[in-house]
């Protein structure tokens, strides 16, 4: 299928004319590169990096339009596996790598507050780290025993292997122990969830949430891009660019690479909802 | 005259009938009412035109319909002859009776695979195997062996539906079968070779757990058809998954169901005009 | 079995067919003469159909068939390898029991058996098609709805219909199998008509299970059972005297 | 005569592959499903994987018992031909023999609107609207269970039921009717003594082929079944065959992601099995018929 | 076909009728002959008399036939069967007038005393049996029988010109015995002519067991 | 239910038959009638002659009957008019034959010298006129010219009652007058059962018409 | 109409049926005579189906008709409001020209009627279905395969079996409408002799197309032309000195 881009050289001229005028938008790169750069760059993992990854995208294509990247949202475990297996050229994932997950790097390029969400009718406002192990093991089972309303605490979750879900166990510390009332398999249904659900606590990427669900406090301190940038928002995880050691990156993935990482891409991770790396 | 047993019984019965038959009423004019409640007011020609993107804030539909459309083509461009080729066999040509049998088998076999299987086979085999990687190429070709079993059907129920005398009379007339079959045969089976594009087109449409992990999510308007058919792409009914369920937009998902439930109509509205004409043309 | 008249332009010498396991058709000898209308009559699956379809080998078209013996056609064996079996059909036309028109107009129902064997101009295909029509003595009923579909027909006209497509390709032999058996009397009695003009042309051989209609208009008779011709010669002689008893019980409904 | 021939030859063969192009493909499907999901029933242990209670892929300590997710699969199944056959059958015969037919022809509409409506959309539905609805008629903290998924299901296979039941009910022949009829039976004892009995082998293939639907249903069932590993329960967050396969391939790797092709394969011999049933029944019938 | 066990019982019934016309037919031949022996007036008015049944029976039977064949179309031997009872009823009909005409005479030979001319009284036997023979052929199907009725019609023949010859002698007594002698001489024709009539029932006899008519194929 | 051009033409040409034997029948009636009046044995031997064509016309008339009974099972107005024709033909070749009888006998009268009796000539031009009337009505359709037929075979049988008697006062004279008178009286007898045939034809004929046949419906 | 012999079961009295604005009967008075056939004959269109089924009230099922005039049985207005309908259909029943059984077993077709009506016990079911095969000549035939599907009988005999399950309601009058046309000779035959049979505990009504047929077996015969009746009486009355032109012209062939 690479066959496609080469196919195209005709058109890349009149593209790359187009590509210069606006190149104010990307002023870290000369127009002689764009020129040359063309090419297919295929990512995919993470769902919860589809924002981050869109905003690069749209971004990287006004510099570079001849450069096509594609995006699977097939979860963080498929984009490692993907770029181990060289079917991917970037893997995307929101946790860190593990200690088995070898032959492949991994490259920071944001941060993501894990924000813990409740329905707007709950009275609930904060939680501790402590109390919210107890829910998620379900040592507690009833609002009314952390102040709240007399109902059914019903906690909601990702799907085994979310890297969303395995940031929040692995910094709640309650990986395998948690009790879900109900796994969803993406960030917009467990915000839906608990829209809908007066009793539902979830997690969800601070990217994704929005007005239509109550932020808890961790210890007091609200998930913003300054607390997580710091650190003392807790429950956070990194968005992880993973690449395959050893091989051979054209010149388009490392431009986007070097692109994702420079400074100008902060105000896009911004606008994505995510936190720029400090 | 009659018993009382043999009256009660009889109001019973139609009792239950229209019970049953308000219940059905009462969830299709739910559902139907509900999603075209909620999505109707969203539906706006600014995010049908649009190309969404993150960093403007932009909301829109129009790549989402655009591979919906592509997706459509290159399905029914592949499995068209495909099926109605197998029909043509099945029907006119095969006489081994144990290879019909089998063929057939197979093609029930086929329509009734849920479409999750589709999606693990498609993307082992088109993506990974074959190396399409998550593109509409790799989603159509998955599409393609989902709705042969679709196009042979009802191809193959119109052919049978052809009167064997027009065969007879043809072939008593010295008329050699392929001839028979290309003036006579195909011709007077057209409308149910359309019914059965229109109903492949609506399981395209409607598709969703089968492209996702074959072609992929992408929302880009690509330049060139080739372009198109070699990138990840969603369709209507992926993009509402993931507006929804990923993005948690629901204003844009709701529109996207109800602009796919108009879509639905259509479909079936145009699948119903053709057999009306057929049932005229056959009266 | 003794002819008198004509010359026999269609011979079977034990002719035997088998479906399968299952003998069909039991060693027929016959002849048909040219010009003259003969009748195949008999009960239900006693083969009349069979023998019939063998004639211009639509028999071909079954699977599972085994034909042993000889037909032959103006002398020549129809089985010979080199003999081209749409030549044949065309040579030896049909018309079936369901007046079967194709779903086209009319003209172009005439016009299929013509143009599949060669090419033909329009003005004259135009003159082909109006002459099998009148032949059919149908061409006043439609003269003006040509181009109308042929589905349009009545019952009657479809079956003349059926008969114009199959005069249009000049053929010499016209096999019909029970022709009138789906139509109501007045139709019935249009076909029989035409029938008997038919034969100033051409040879006629008709399957029916109405004894009357084959009593009525046909010259020679031949009565099958189970497989068998049991008798054939002159209708009247046929059915006046008989030379069979079971042909005897069977024309006076004493059989079964 | 040759060129005849020749092209006659040629169209046979034309179409013969094209014919083949059907097997090719389930022997394709078939194998794959098989190289894919045998090899972790063997590592898991044929009994450990069929007949374990406890899913869990992404523990320290995985286990992979997946009888929660057949046991559900069969209860939202058998549940939603429950609610859906007799729904569905009584329907038909509205629309078929009772409804005038200014009011069978829009309705019959809906109804194949409704089996045209993309699954995502009953999962958006049900998500939003069915599952607080669930949880608040039966004071369930939340109504994401079984019995909200075997409802969606219900919902999704009636169009299937009603239009292949109004389609053997309406090739019942006439004749049928006005024989009893004329024997002096009422309408409604015609319909349910002599058409229904008639249009019989129709209506089992109508039900076959819904539970065919509801056996192989993923995106709707994830959005409100739950999705927890439990063994089935009618008011409990439960997880089928096809969602655990769905809602797990996305970031599986490894032996779980071989699991997951293994439950596939259970999935893939549930539905042949279905098909096989649907075949005699489609077969028993024709033979009625002759 | 037809309905078929009404059909068979209606052309047994119409077989039957011709028999027992036949035996009211030879019957009042054989009355005629008694009579005519015996000078027996009233038994000769009582054959006159039955003429009228055996009228009745000829429209019976004609009425049968036709209604045969409009209802049941009959074909082959039952075409022959009910076309033959048409034909042969005519005949049986004008052997009773026969029979009748004769009977009509005897009063006035019984009144003049004149002697029946001897050769009348075998003569009238060999008619009467072959009309009796005509009939069995028919009820027995039995061509030879037909056969024989045929040949024996020369014996009437030439005992009719025996008969005229020996009453033209006769002619030259009183005109009493002239008057008589004609009478015997209509009655010597009347006798020849049951003996036509009876040929002719046992050529349709053949007919109906052949189709065959005189030498001739008729159907 | 019929191939009806073929079928009316056949019925038409059998109407054909029946007046062309009708023609010949009386034609040999008149032949015979004339040949007696002029005693000409040349003419009366054609005349025997020409039986023989009419009787091969009656074989042929039913020949066609039957096989229309046969082949085209005709009803109503169609069977009536093949069951007349059917009955009528053997009228006609019984007039037939008894021209060729009376034409039989001429020759031996031309030999005597004896002269005819007289009233045998109006008679028998009665009894011609009864055929020709009877055959009129079943070419016209004619119900009142059969009526007149069975009429007039009143006076036909009174005729020959008078020329009975008249020849019976001749029986007196010579042996040859004797025979003669005989003769005569046979030409006679046959000429009333022309008379007779006449009006059996008429009788039919109004049969035809209605389906009453001696004021019997008979079928 | 001069009816001569028995007493007349059902009477209509300017009967008028539309389709819609099309006349399909138009005024016919008529009286069926009990124990006796009743034939209605002539060209397809006239009516003889409409009329037939109008007379135990199947029209009403055709949506669009409007009845005017006067139907009695046993005369009794059957259009009255107190008419069960149910009961009239049990009273009159039916025979249509395509064999109909239910795919049920022939045991289950013959129980149908009556257990619509009574709950009956098994022996005395036994006892009518035995009883109403017996009186179709059918039960020698089936009755050692009375569980088997009623599908599996021959046309003939799938037609016996509509009348035997007509007969198990004890009806009075058997309507039929072409009940042969579907048939072989052989099989017609049959149901002619049974029809025969039946008139001497019925009162049958036959529609049928074959002259033949009702000249066969029907005592009285009635002529439609175009929703009138044209004459109607004794069979052999119509068929030798029809009344009508109208009706010469048609029994004889020359109609159309
Ligand atoms: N394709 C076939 N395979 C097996 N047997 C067949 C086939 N076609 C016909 N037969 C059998 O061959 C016999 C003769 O059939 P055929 O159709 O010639 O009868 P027919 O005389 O035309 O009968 P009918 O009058 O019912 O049309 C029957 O017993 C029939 O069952
Ligand atoms: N449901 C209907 N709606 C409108 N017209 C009808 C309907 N049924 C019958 N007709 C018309 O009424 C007329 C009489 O029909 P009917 O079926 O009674 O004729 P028929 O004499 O039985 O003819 P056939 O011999 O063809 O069965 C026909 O002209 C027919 O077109
Ligand atoms: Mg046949
Ligand atoms: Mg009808
Ligand atoms: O989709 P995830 O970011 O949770 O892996």
């Amino acid at each position: 299928l690479s066959g496609c881009g080469s196919n195209n050289s005709s058109s890349t001229a009149a593209g790359s004319s187009k590509a210069a005028d606006s190149s104010a938008a990307a002023s870290a790169e000369d127009s002689s590169t764009s020129k040359e750069l063309s090419g297919k760059i295929s990512t995919g993992g993470s769902t919860s990096m589809e924002a981050v990854i869109g905003a690069l995208q749209e971004a990287f294509a006004e510099t570079y339009p001849d450069v096509d990247i594609t995006y699977d949202p097939t979860g963080s475990g498929a984009g490692i596996t993907g770029a181990t297996e060289g079917s991917l050229d970037i893997g995307l994932s929101s946790r860190d790598l593990k200690e088995d997950e070898t032959g492949v790097t991994g490259t920071k390029i944001a941060l993501d507050g894990i924000s813990i969400i409740v329905n707007k009718d709950n009275p609930i406002t904060d939680l501790s780290l402590e109390d919210l192990a107890r829910i998620a093991t379900g040592e507690v089972k009833n609002w009314s025993e952390l102040g709240g309303n007399d109902a059914e605490i019903v906690f909601v979750g990702r799907e085994a292997g979310s890297g969303t879900r395995d940031g929040f166990e692995s910094i709640v510390g309650v990986e395998d122990k948690c009790v879900y009332s109900e796994e969803l398999t993406a960030t917009g249904a467990v915000i839906a969830k608990v829209q809908s659900n007066p009793n539902a606590i979830g997690y969800a990427s601070l990217s994704a949430v929005d007005e239509s669900v109550k932020t808890l406090t961790i210890d007091k301190v609200a998930p913003s891009e300054e607390t997580v940038q710091d650190g003392s928002y807790a429950i956070q995880r990194p968005f992880v660019f993973v690449t395959k050691d050893g091989a051979e990156q054209s010149d388009a993935v490392k431009t986007f690479i070097e692109f994702a990482t420079s400074k100008d891409a902060d105000e896009l991770i911004r606008a994505a909802g995510a936190v720029p790396l400090a | 005259m009659k018993s009382k047993s043999r009256v009660l019984k009889n109001g019973l019965r139609t009792t239950f009938v229209y019970v049953a038959a308000a219940i059905t009423m009462a969830v299709l004019v739910g559902i139907i009412g509900y999603v075209l409640y909620k999505g109707v007011p969203e539906l706006s020609w600014q995010l049908i035109t649009s190309v969404p993107s993150v960093t403007k804030k932009v909301d829109g539909i129009f790549p989402y319909i655009l591979n919906t459309l592509y997706v459509i083509l290159l399905s029914l461009l592949i499995v068209l002859p495909l099926g109605v080729g197998a029909a043509v066999y099945l029907t006119e040509y095969a006489r081994n009776k144990h290879l019909i049998r089998v063929i057939e088998f197979t093609t029930e076999t086929l329509a009734g695979i849920p479409s999750i299987i589709y999606g693990l086979v498609g993307m082992l085999v088109f993506c990974q195997m074959l190396g399409f990687q998550s593109s509409l190429l790799a989603g159509c070709l998955t599409l393609v062996v989902m709705t042969l079993p679709t196009i042979i059907r009802t191809t193959q129920e119109s052919l049978k539906a052809v009167p064997v005398s027009y065969r007879e009379g043809a072939l008593g007339l010295g008329a050699t079968k392929w001839h028979i079959v290309r003036t006579i045969v195909l011709p007077s089976s057209a409308d149910g070779i359309i019914t059965g594009c229109i109903l492949a087109v609506g399981r395209i449409v409607g598709e969703s757990a089968a492209l996702l992990f074959t072609a992929g999510f992408g929302k880009i308007v690509a330049d060139t058809i080739f372009e198109a058919y070699s990138r990840s792409g969603a369709t209507l009914s992926v993009a509402l998954y993931m507006t929804a369920f990923e993005e948690g937009k629901f204003d844009v998902a709701w529109a996207i169901a109800a602009l796919l439930l108009v879509i639905v109509l259509i479909i079936n509205l145009a699948a119903r005009a053709v057999r009306a004409k057929t049932r005229k043309k056959n009266k | 079995m003794n002819m008198e008249t004509g010359n026999p332009i269609i011979q079977t010498k034990g002719l035997t067919l088998h479906y399968g396991e299952f003998e069909a058709l039991k060693g027929i000898d016959m002849d048909i003469l040219s010009q003259e209308i003969t009748a195949f009559i008999g009960p239900s699956g006693c083969g009349k159909s069979t023998f019939l379809k063998t004639l211009n080998r639509m028999q071909d078209l079954v699977p599972g068939v085994r034909i042993d013996g000889e037909v032959t056609f103006h002398g020549k064996d129809i089985f010979a390898k080199d003999v081209d079996v749409t030549w044949l059909r065309k040579k030896i036309g049909m018309v079936f029991q369901k007046a079967n028109p194709f779903p086209m107009s009319i003209y172009d129902n005439i016009a299929y058996g013509p143009r599949l064997h060669s090419h033909i101009k329009k003005a004259q295909m135009d003159e082909i098609v109006e002459n099998a029509l009148r032949g059919a003595a149908l061409w006043d009923e439609v003269k003006d709805r040509l181009k109308k579909s042929a589905l349009g027909l009545s019952g009657g006209q479809q079956q003349r219909l059926c008969i114009a497509r199959a005069m249009a390709v000049e053929p010499e032999v016209i096999l019909m199998d029970e022709p009138t058996s789906a139509l109501d009397p007045a139709s019935t009695m249009k076909i029989e008509e035409l029938m008997t003009h038919l034969k100033k042309k051409y040879t006629v051989i008709i399957v029916t299970h109405n004894m009357q209609q084959a009593a009525r208009i046909s010259d020679k008779c031949a009565f099958f059972l189970v497989g068998e011709l049991v008798e054939m010669g002159p209708t009247d002689r046929v059915f006046s005297t008989p030379k069979d008893k079971r042909t005897e019980d069977y024309i006076t409904g004493r059989f079964g | 005569m040759r060129v005849k021939h020749l092209i006659e030859k040629v169209m046979n063969s034309i179409f013969f592959i094209c014919g083949m192009v059907a097997i090719a493909c389930v022997v394709l499907i078939t194998i794959y499903m098989l190289v894919s999901g045998l090899p972790a029933i063997f590592e898991i242990g044929p009994i450990d994987f069929l007949f374990g209670t406890e899913w869990k892929s992404t523990a320290a300590d995985p286990s992979y018992g997946i009888l929660p997710f057949i046991l559900t699969s069969m209860w939202g199944t058998a549940g939603a031909t429950l609610i859906g056959v007799p729904v569905g059958l009584l329907t038909a015969v509205f629309l078929a023999k009772i409804a005038p037919k200014k009011l069978a022809a829009p309705v019959s509409a809906a109804v194949e609107l409704l089996a045209g409506i993309p699954s995502v959309v009953y999962g958006l539905v049900g998500m939003l609207v069915l599952v607080p609805a669930v949880a608040q008629a039966f004071e369930l903290s939340n109504g994401a269970c079984l019995l909200s998924a075997i409802l969606v299901l219900s919902i999704m296979i009636l169009p299937n039921i009603i239009s292949v039941s109004v389609t053997a009910l309406n090739a019942v022949p006439k004749e049928y009717e006005e024989a009893s009829l004329a024997l002096g039976a009422t309408t409604s004892e015609t319909y349910f003594k002599v058409s229904v009995p008639a249009a019989k082998s129709g209506i089992a293939a109508g039900i076959v082929l819904g539970i065919g639907r509801a056996v192989g249903e993923a995106m709707a069932v994830m959005m409100v079944a739950g999705n927890v590993a439990n063994m089935p329960g009618i008011f409990k967050s439960v997880t089928f065959l096809t969602t655990a396969v769905s809602k797990e391939m996305s970031y599986a790797s490894g032996l779980q992601r071989e699991a997951l092709f293994s439950i596939a394969l259970v999935l893939f011999i549930f539905i042949m099995i279905i098909n096989g049933v649907l075949g005699a029944v489609l077969k028993r019938g024709n033979k009625h018929e002759k | 076909m037809s309905n078929r066990s009404e059909y068979d019982a209606q052309l047994k019934s119409l077989n039957q009728s011709l028999i027992d016309m036949g035996r009211l037919v030879t019957g009042a031949v054989d009355s005629a002959i008694d009579a005519l022996e015996q000078k027996d007036i009233d038994r000769a008015a009582k054959i006159v008399k039955g003429d009228e049944a055996i009228d009745r029976e000829e429209r019976a039977i004609e009425h049968v036939c036709l209604t045969l064949l409009l209802l049941q179309q009959p074909v082959a031997r039952d075409l022959r069967q009910v076309s033959t009872a048409l034909k042969i009823v005519t005949d049986l009909e004008r052997i009773g007038d026969h029979a009748a005409d004769i009977a009509e005479i005897i009063p006035r030979l019984a009144d003049d005393g004149i002697p029946v001319e001897q050769d009348i009284s075998p003569m009238a036997h060999k008619a009467l049996d072959m009309a009796r023979m005509a009939i069995d052929a028919f009820v027995r199907h039995d061509m030879d029988l037909a056969d024989k009725v045929v040949e024996a019609d020369d014996i009437v023949d030439n005992a009719f010109d025996i008969v005229k010859r020996k009453l033209a002698k006769r002619m030259v007594g009183t005109e009493a015995a002239q008057d008589s002698a004609i009478d015997q001489l209509m009655i010597a024709k009347y006798l020849e002519r049951i003996g036509d009539h009876a040929v002719n029932i046992a050529e349709w006899v053949k007919f109906c067991e052949t189709g065959i008519y005189r030498e001739e194929r008729i159907v």
